[in-house]
């Protein structure tokens, strides 16, 4: 196989670092401009938490196939692995964000002066200590597990020793449980906790949900990204159809459970959980519908085809528009909440994301650039490349 | 096709086709065995009792039941949800296992869904049986009539209905589909002119054509696209005949999926409940081996760890609510007069499938019988927590009252278990247990003799 | 109140009769000839019965929802002027059993009493009904009814019947000898009057009065005190502060309908009222009155009279400066400051049957200035008039062989006489033996001359319940059975043959009419009255001298000290069953206890302290003074050695319902200084092995810290009229919803309910249950809390749970606008009306109970069995209570359809009667009336606790209470949206 | 018509080998009937890929629609009643059945289909050649026009390692 490694092309740094200086101009655009500290928190987070998300997909996605013993995905492995690259980066941003002044103005639960009689029922779990010792260890067990299991995976690209095998699916397993209380939990602390007097249980698997198609849809954009530049050529048709059911079976499993919890809380009608969806709905009605249509209906009726999940030229935009259907979900899960009525999008929210896009993007090359993109010594490598299938 | 050698052959002992044909179709032939006749005597007293229960239902009222005031469904929801549950093992290994191509699923799909109709036949007779006026159950159809008046599509229950006549006509369809070929097969060899004749007619003119193998396995694949959200929408509908109330306890947002996993948990469970049991009562070891059971562990363990933490998110935000009905409802739940079912729950759904990390535990037989019959025992009382310990104490305590149930109640559920096997134990008499054509399209690839050919 | 013309069904049959000069058949004949001639003929059924009565099928044409056959009602021959069929008439009427009273309306369909109401024109019960009154109108169709009259067991005529008494009596009359009529107290004037005529025929004739429930140490007390023996009229609307010792005025003592009236009105603090009086209860068991009190304090019945000495004595100190020695264990110095405070204004009374007592109490209201002022001796109230020793002397005399005969009228000794087998000893020793019964009972076996009276709703009779105060009870219905009025019965053997409606006529007419100052003839005076039911002369009594104050130094030196440790017993009366009159009433019977929410049985109440001393638990047994065994149920705020247990249990003769419910505690009344005592202390108690179940409907008893009922005191909520339910505000704040808003353009039915009025006296639940054919289902039902009941009455216990408070709130429906269990159904079968109401169509319910299981008010109701035998199968009736035969089936509502098994039910907010006055309305062209509608719960409540109105309309009464700032929704943060409002409950405390 | 010859592998390798070399030689393989579906035979047959596919789309469409239509109508004309205060016109609550109708529909009207088109359906009378064709047996069937082919088709057969050639008319 020819494509054994790559040398990040200039041309892409450039374009990358360009996007982080867009990013970095909005920020200083947003602080200068007056759009308040409310406001350019709230981005920030967004924006941690979305590509912190998209960047523990790529680990989930390659932990779920260890532990299932797929064959297929071991093509696109790689991806997956570099994206995890991101979540080191997204803690330390993260971590800044909360130390300068961000949980403040983030979170009403931290106002230790105002607090009504359920923040107080909570503060046993909603305190500040207790916060940053569950961001650490969240920080901590996905920076630890995600290096483990890089490196694990390069030295089985080695010699394919059965003995890696084992330990990738060992650590993946070690993962899968770490994630599932963790995804769940981080949910509840970094975006529930906004709307400190509401809750759903089923909010962390729908902030899960959301990720898992943005995870997908991103690893299909760098796959184009890759293969444009002429890179993953053992990657075929039958790969890019299950990347493009997953990002189909994904976004149905999203609007269901989008579904699930707005159905219950409009059936049910009680208060204390309609009046989530109230503000959205009445404050923030276009991006409330926009979301369905944008992670439901686009994907839904262009994706239905056999086809069309094969093509890139179907494939790619619908990611494209996946990706900014999930920013927009995410948008409206934190802006009424942290900002309300006074949120908008414009330059900053724009900008800041393709900021932390351009960041991202760095991170994930440079690190897909350090090991082989073809993990040809995978003892399913061989399988995944006979992969065929009917449908 | 090439399979990596690191994997485990699925079909043990070199087969060649027609000794598979020959050992799958070995249990239809000759009479049955003395156990057989056996199982078939227990489990159709159980249904004699349970037909007695029905009796006194319909007759005397759900008086005869241990039902009250406060308490408005117990054993009967309990066990609809139960055999619903259990329903969903059959469809989620043919159609979702399909399209995650687990080529494991070829050797117990055909039992795990032939499970799956009579369980849905079993969980559908409970919301009949419920009804206080059985002979106007009609009215629950939407038909037109001198009234005008229609039904309320607000209600869950009436989603049921569409839910589980979709589910059980989209399955059994699924299953019919996927038995014609095998069916042909059973046609072929059969030696008398009736069985000939029977089987010609429900083999429904099957010849292998290339042409029609071709169709059938697109609409094979396409009922299993269909078929997969459908076994989600229908444990997602169950749940919201919960979730929608506003009964603490019931109403929360996480019970659609949970509810779902907790299905498949419990689905897998009394699938490996039965096949470790008729694997070696009708000689299919090879077909059915320990990688398979092995394999349906790792599922318990994945909806068993899910279902747990849906048990601990709900817990967990009982308190974080600060809702103080949520939060009693909770505290009830783990310390109230119910709190034994609880813990049963608690120890048989999440404390015992985690002894499947464990490879020496998830490869022993007796081990994943005895668990899977735990899971089913747990499974059970989950559905009983949530419905009894939820009514029992909801929000005004004026009317909180306990339950007990009553011989009628036992009656139904032992009824619907002696059907249950009864339909069963039929089924493995008249059908093939094991989808023979899909085991030949794996021998290859997956067999024991072509892999040890391959690498010698 | 608007004006119906009341007349009798007799007199228009008089009127028939008069015109065509012969009998009208069909008109003449009695119900029960009716009956036994359709069962009799060939072929004709039950059905044809009904349908002579017009009982219209609409109602089963509509209970089955399967078409069936078109059955013609056969219509009136000639229908009668006032009587459109499917259309009630309403009769004024008076109830009084011997011991309570109430002025009424008899609802009338079909010829047939279906429900009694409260006459708001009465100045005594003032429209308040309870819940016996209520209840009564199912003895007229009790299956153990005498039904013709009887000689030795054989079945008579009323000829053969009173040519055989006459002679008899005669004889007696000619040689000299006694007869004794042994009656209730009576209330009449023209019984009396007919008593005093038979008395005047046989001169030697004595009238004993013998009430179950006696006052007689009061009236003993009286007449030491005033030169007479008789029970003051009271006025506790008038007092600021209301002491009572043990006196149940709001359940059991002299007149609790009238004082449920009176108290309430001065606990209400709605419509700018803004003034509440203070009640504080001394007593050993909680009852009815004690439950509501401001302050309830746990005093041991043998404690009660040096407590009350020692008030005395405070009293006596503070006013006079004398001091005397005490001996009460609770300090009663502040108590009596406080009453000086509220000199003239305050009210003390006290249920005790002592003589001595009673005439301290006496003496404290005397010296607190409280004759005159919330005690009016001018006025006399008449429904106690026995004084005990005149009974025990009878007793004693009839076994000494001195009475020759003895007319036993609305009285069971045998039954309820402390010493029963001395009362039976002497009747068998009376020659001649005349019952005149109308329920059977265990004193008329013992008779040889059974002379069944009528049930009151046949009968003519008037009262005098307080001096002044008339009213007129007239005969809703033609006899049932072959019975004969009392009186009628007296008159006919002293040779009168005059009719009691016209003796009675006569009698007022000569006595009333002429002092009445009414510009008309008499027949339009009698009209009117007949028509309002009552009669106000605004007489005084005259003769009553002036107050005398008694020698009290003996009796508060003879008091002796208590033994603590000693256990006391408590009996008392029940707001069910009673005196034991009505256990065969079904209604009764599974009334759960406002206290204890027990039903279908008596048992001992016993403190948490007194349980763990015998080793006792709920449901455990146990004997006292050797007589049970009784259940024991662990009562909170019972005083610690003291045991309560209800009178009027454990009925032998009463009929199927009464079988084998409780135990009789009437042997353990003991006679006491010449009064009968329901206080006994140093009892024996002794645990029997066994367990007995007790069937109670509400098994919790803490609201949780849940805010279902909204409490404050007085001084907080003058400061703020929120105050208590402050958290009605934040939910306020926090409703959002995601649905439009419905339009309820008309009306929009809503209901407010005062929870400072109610008390709990359950009256609305038997109303509702008349009104609404609720079954009746039995104890083993119960048990399985299965109850019917569309309305129910949630009580809590708050505080120290020695001695806790108690909070009650009347639950009904809720009528929510966002209903919960109108989602769930699948069949459409419960829907919102465009009034507002939520709707339950009866024949399209399939009973998937889902809406039950999402109602969060637990309001619903299932059949669980056949109980009103409406199924489609025949030989699955449920009937334990007999309510199902085709006597009692008289009294269902043809207005409301019964339910079939495995239908759901609940309140409707009386819909049949909304729909009746919507019709009258557009009938008369106009607008509803605020008010003019009334639910069956809000018409026969006492207290006027329940409003009920259109809340579109701002200037409804339930409007204004919605608006009031007390008012708070239940479980409101549900956003269910009620329409049921409650007020808080603000209770008159210090703190 | 209806002449034929019928010959059978062992082994489906051997079977796909076969028909390339038939193919090569210009003849038409009418049918294949084999136990289960060998891999990589519709591409050696030259089939072309199902449109039952787009019955059940179409199927489901028409379900989806008539359920969702249906309660609209029922719910806003034909019977508007208002249960606990929600809308007459209650999406969220159509969605359940909407889309069991769209998967009832797209299920039946694919698989009715998928009989219709194979000519195969209850009680329906094939002809079976081989009775070990459901079980072992890889059959292959080569339709002949003129009689003369025969001899030419049966050598070309066994040259491409056929079994069991047989002729049938």
């Amino acid at each position: 196989m020819e494509n054994q490694s790559f040398t990040l092309p200039k041309k892409l740094i450039n374009v990358a670092i360009g996007m982080v200086i867009i990013g970095l101009i909005s920020l200083a655009y947003g602080y200068f401009g007056g759009l308040g500290g409310e406001r350019i928190a709230a981005n920030l987070l967004m924006n941690n938490v979305y590509f912190l998300g998209i960047a523990l997909i790529g680990l989930f996605f390659v932990a779920v196939h260890a532990i299932a013993e797929s064959g297929w995905q071991v093509s696109v492995q790689r991806i997956g692995e570099a994206m995890s690259a991101f979540i080191p980066v997204a803690g330390v941003l993260m971590a800044l964000l909360f130390i300068l002044g961000g949980m403040h103005a983030l979170y009403e639960w931290t106002h230790a002066d105002h607090m009504d009689a359920i923040l107080l029922k909570k503060a046993a779990y909603l305190n500040i200590p207790f916060f940053s010792i569950r961001f650490a260890v969240y920080f901590a067990g996905w920076i630890v597990l995600a290096h483990l299991i890089r490196k694990t995976s390069a030295k089985l690209d080695l010699n394919g020793e059965i003995f890696y095998f084992n330990r990738l699916r060992m650590l993946s397993a070690l993962f899968i449980v770490f994630y599932a209380v963790t995804s769940v939990t981080s949910s509840w602390d970094w975006l529930m906790s906004i709307d400190a007097h509401w809750f759903s249980t089923l909010y962390g698997w729908y902030i899960f949900s959301g990720m898992l198609v943005s995870g997908v849809a991103v690893l299909i954009i760098i796959l184009f990204i890759l293969k444009r530049m002429g890179l993953m050529t053992h990657v075929n048709d039958e790969h890019v159809h299950d990347l493009g059911k997953y990002l189909f079976g994904f976004s149905i499993f999203w609007a269901y459970l989008w579904f699930s919890q707005y159905m219950l809380i409009w059936y049910a009608n009680i208060p204390e959980e309609t009046v989530y969806f109230y503000t959205r709905i009445n404050q923030f009605g276009t991006i409330f519908y926009l979301n369905l249509v944008l992670n439901l209906v686009v994907p839904l009726l262009l994706l239905m085809t056999r086809n069309s999940k094969r093509m890139f030229l179907v494939l790619l935009p619908v990611a494209i528009v996946v990706f900014i259907g999930h920013w927009i979900d995410l948008y409206q899960i934190v802006m009424p909440g942290a900002v309300g009525e006074e949120a908008g999008i414009g330059l900053l929210e724009i900008g800041l994301t393709i900021g932390y896009a351009g960041l991202f993007l760095l991170v994930v090359f440079r690190s897909l650039s350090k090991h082989p993109l073809v993990p040809k010594n995978h003892p399913l490598y061989k399988e995944s490349l006979e992969y065929h299938t009917n449908y | 096709m090439y399979v990596s050698p690191i994997r485990e052959p699925l079909i043990k002992g070199n087969k060649d086709y027609s000794q598979v044909t020959k050992d799958i179709l070995a249990p239809m032939a000759g009479t049955p065995s003395k156990y057989w006749y056996m199982g078939m005597t227990i489990a159709g007293a159980a249904a004699l009792f349970g037909a007695w229960a029905s009796f006194m239902t319909v007759f005397y009222g759900i008086g005869t039941w241990g039902t009250n005031k406060t308490i408005g469904w117990a054993w009967d929801i309990t066990n609809f949800v139960w055999w619903v549950g259990i329903g969903h093992a059959g469809t989620f290994i043919s159609a979702i296992l399909l399209l995650f191509r687990q080529k494991w699923r070829t050797s117990i799909n055909r039992s795990a869904e032939a499970m799956t109709l009579i369980a849905i036949a079993c969980a559908g007779f409970f919301p009949l049986i419920h009804m206080g006026r059985l002979l106007l159950g009609f009215f629950i159809f939407p038909y037109p009539n001198t009234r005008a008046l229609w039904v309320n599509f607000n209600s869950p229950l009436l989603w049921d209905v569409f839910a589980i006549s979709t589910y059980f006509a989209v399955s059994l369809v699924f299953w019919y589909v996927g038995l014609i070929p095998d069916i042909g097969t059973v046609r072929d060899k059969a030696k008398d002119k009736i069985r000939k004749a029977i089987y010609g007619f429900l083999s429904f003119g099957w010849t292998g054509s290339a042409k029609h193998w071709s169709r059938h396995e697109t609409i094979s694949l396409i009922l299993a696209g269909l078929a997969a959200p459908l076994v989600l929408s229908v444990h997602t509908i169950v749940s919201f005949d919960f979730a929608t109330s506003v009964i603490p306890g019931w109403h929360t947002t996480i019970f659609p999926p949970y509810f779902v996993s907790g299905a498949i948990f419990s689905g897998f469970a009394m699938v490996l409940t039965l096949l470790i049991v008729t694997r070696k009562a009708l000689h299919l070891e090879d077909y059915i081996t320990v990688n398979h059971v092995e394999s349906m562990n790792k599922i318990i363990i994945l909806t068993g760890s899910i279902v747990g933490i849906a048990y601990l998110t709900e817990f967990f935000m009982a308190w974080y609510s600060g809702v103080e009905y949520e939060t009693y409802a909770f505290f009830n739940r783990a310390f109230g007069p119910y709190a034994w079912a609880y813990w049963i729950m608690m120890t048989c759904n999440v404390i015992t499938p985690q002894l499947f990390w464990f490879k020496k535990i998830r490869t022993n037989l007796v081990a994943t019988f005895i668990i899977s019959i735990f899971v089913n025992i747990g499974m059970w009382f989950e559905r009983f927590v949530i419905v009894v310990t939820s009514l029992h104490r909801d929000y005004l305590p004026s009317s909180w009252t306990m339950y007990k149930p009553t011989i009628v109640e036992v009656g139904l559920y032992v009824g619907t278990l002696g059907l249950f096997f009864t339909l069963f134990l039929l089924f493995i008499r008249v059908f093939p247990v094991i989808a023979i054509a899909e085991i030949k399209s794996v021998l290859k690839s997956s067999g024991e003799h072509q892999k040890h050919a391959d690498h010698e | 109140m608007e004006k119906k013309y009341y007349k009798s069904l007799e007199e228009l049959s008089l009127v028939i009769d008069q015109e065509s000069g012969q009998e009208i058949l069909g008109d003449k004949k009695s119900i029960l000839a009716l009956q036994t001639e359709a069962k009799s003929g060939n072929g004709p059924t039950r059905r044809d019965f009904l349908k002579i009565f017009g009982f219209t099928v609409a109602s089963a044409a509509v209970a089955s929802s399967c078409e069936q056959p078109v059955r013609k009602a056969i219509p009136y021959l000639i229908q009668p002027e006032e009587m459109v069929p499917g259309k009630a008439s309403y009769y004024a009427s008076t109830f009084y059993d011997g011991v309570d009273y109430c002025s009424i309306l008899v609802k009338v369909r079909d010829g047939r009493p279906i429900k009694i109401e409260g006459n708001t024109l009465s100045t005594v019960s003032r429209g308040g009904t309870s819940a016996r009154t209520q209840a009564s109108v199912l003895n007229l169709y009790d299956n153990s009814r005498h039904t013709k009259p009887a000689i030795k067991g054989e079945e008579t005529s009323w000829e053969q019947m009173d040519q055989q008494l006459v002679p008899l009596l005669e004889a007696i009359n000619q040689k000299g000898g006694k007869i004794v009529i042994l009656s209730s107290s009576i209330i009449s004037p023209s019984t009396k009057a007919a008593i005093s005529l038979f008395a005047s025929h046989y001169t030697n004739t004595e009238h004993v009065q013998y009430d179950v429930i006696s006052a007689s140490g009061m009236l003993q007390a009286n007449e030491t005190a005033f030169g007479k023996a008789f029970i003051p009229a009271y006025h506790f609307e008038r007092a600021k502060l209301i002491v009572s010792f043990d006196a149940d005025f709001l359940g059991s003592w002299l007149s609790p309908v009238e004082f449920t009236k009176q108290y309430t009105a001065n606990r209400k603090l709605h419509e700018g009222k803004k003034t509440m009086s203070r009640h504080l209860q001394y007593e050993g068991g909680m009852s009815l009155t004690g439950s509501n009190a401001d302050k309830r304090l746990m005093l041991k019945p043998s404690e009660q009279k040096a407590t009350i000495a020692t008030l005395y004595n405070e009293l006596v100190q503070l006013t006079t400066g004398t001091q005397n020695t005490t001996n009460a264990s609770l300090d009663m110095a502040p108590l009596a400051a406080e009453l000086l405070e509220a000199k003239g204004e305050s009210l003390v009374v006290c249920g005790s049957n002592d003589t001595e007592t009673q005439l301290l109490v006496v003496a404290i209201n005397a010296l607190l200035g409280n004759y005159g002022n919330t005690i009016d001796t001018g006025v006399h109230l008449k429904v106690r008039q026995g004084i005990d020793s005149n009974m025990a002397s009878l007793v004693d005399e009839m076994n000494a062989g001195a009475v020759d005969g003895i007319i036993l009228y609305d009285v069971n000794p045998v039954y309820d006489y402390p010493d029963r087998e001395k009362f039976i000893s002497g009747l068998q020793k009376v020659g001649l033996k005349i019952a005149m019964p109308v329920l059977n009972e265990e004193t008329s076996v013992y008779a040889d001359y059974i002379c069944p009276d009528h049930h009151y709703l046949e009968a003519w009779n008037d009262a005098e319940v307080k001096t002044g105060h008339y009213s007129l009870a007239q005969p809703a219905i033609r006899p049932i059975f072959s019975t004969r009025a009392a009186q009628e019965s007296l008159l006919a053997w002293c040779g009168s043959k005059m009719d009691f409606r016209k003796f009675i006529q006569e009698y007022w007419e000569k006595n009333l009419f002429p002092k009445a100052g009414f510009a008309g003839t008499f027949t339009a005076f009698w009209n009117e009255k007949l028509h309002d039911g009552v009669y106000n002369s605004g007489e005084k009594e005259l003769e009553v001298v002036a107050y005398k104050a008694p020698e009290l130094g003996a009796i508060v030196q003879n008091i002796k000290g208590n033994e603590a440790e000693a256990v006391d017993l408590d009996l008392y009366f029940n707001i069910s069953v009673g005196t034991g009159k009505y256990a065969n009433n079904p209604w009764l019977q599974e009334l759960p206890d406002p206290i204890t929410k027990a039903c279908w049985d008596n048992y001992a109440c016993v403190s948490q302290k007194l349980a763990d001393q015998y080793g006792l638990a709920d449901e455990s047994l146990i004997t006292i003074n050797k007589l049970g065994p009784f259940p024991v149920l662990i009562q909170p705020g019972q005083e610690a050695n003291t045991v309560s247990i209800a009178l009027g249990y454990g009925r032998e003769k009463a009929g199927l319902a009464s079988e084998g419910v409780g135990v009789n505690a009437y042997p353990l009344v003991t006679l006491s200084n010449g009064n009968r005592s329901f206080e006994l202390s140093g009892v024996t108690i002794e645990k029997v092995s066994g367990e007995y179940k007790i069937a109670r409907t509400q098994t919790h008893h803490s609201m949780e810290g849940r805010e279902i009922i909204r409490e404050t005191n007085l001084g907080a909520y003058l400061e703020d009229p929120k105050s208590g339910n402050e958290v009605r505000e934040e939910i306020l704040a926090h409703m959002k919803t995601l649905y439009p808003k419905k339009d309820y353009d008309g009306l929009h039915w809503g209901m407010a309910i005062d929870l400072n009025s109610c008390t709990g006296c359950n009256a609305c639940i038997v109303a509702c249950s008349a009104e609404n054919n609720v079954p009746v289902v039995g104890k083993e039902q119960v048990l399985k809390a299965r109850e019917m009941h569309w309305i129910r009455i949630d009580r809590y216990y708050t505080g120290d749970p020695e001695n806790p408070e108690l909070v009650r709130q009347p639950i009904m429906c809720q009528h929510c606008d966002n209903a919960p269990c109108e989602n769930v159904c699948p069949v459409a079968a419960t829907t919102h009306s465009n009034e507002g109401i939520n709707q339950m169509a009866y024949n399209r319910c399939i009973g998937t109970r889902y809406c039950n299981n999402n109602c969060p008010y637990k309001v619903r109701r299932f059949n669980f069995f056949d109980y009103t035998n409406s199924d489609a199968f025949t030989g699955n009736l449920h009937d334990t209570a007999n309510m199902e035969t085709d006597l009692r089936k008289l009294v269902l509502n043809p207005d409301v359809v019964t339910r079939a098994k495995g239908v759901i039910e609940k309140c409707s907010f009386c819909i049949q009667r909304i729909q009746e006055k919507k019709l009258d309305a557009k009938m008369e062209n106009r607008m509803l009336a605020d008010g003019e509608v009334q639910p069956a719960c809000a018409q026969s409540c006492p207290a006027d606790a329940i409003i009920f109105g259109n809340l579109n309309d701002s200037n409804s009464k339930v409007s204004k209470m919605f608006a009031d700032e007390r008012n708070y929704h239940v479980l409101e943060e549900l956003h269910v949206m009620p329409s049921v409002g409650y007020l808080t409950k603000v209770k008159n405390t210090n703190a | 018509m209806n002449k034929y010859i019928t010959a059978y592998y062992n082994d489906e390798e051997d079977l796909l080998k076969g028909i390339k070399q038939l193919k090569s030689k210009g003849i038409d393989v009418a049918d294949v009937m084999t136990p289960f579906p060998v891999h990589g035979l519709d591409k050696a047959l030259g089939f072309r890929r199902s449109r039952l596919t787009r019955v059940a789309f179409i199927g489901g469409a028409i379900g989806g629609l008539t359920g969702f239509l249906f309660q609209a109508w029922v719910f806003t004309k034909a019977y508007p009643l208002n249960f606990g205060g929600k809308p007459f016109f209650a999406v969220p609550s159509f969605i359940p059945v909407t889309f069991e109708m769209t998967v009832l529909f797209a299920a039946f009207s694919m698989v009715i289909a998928f009989f219709i088109r194979s000519n195969i359906g209850p009680g329906a009378k094939t002809i079976i050649h081989d009775e070990r064709s459901t079980d072992d047996r890889f059959l292959l069937v080569v339709d002949i026009q003129e009689d003369e082919e025969v001899k030419q088709v049966e050598k070309a057969l066994a040259e491409a390692g056929a079994l069991g050639i047989q002729f049938k008319a």
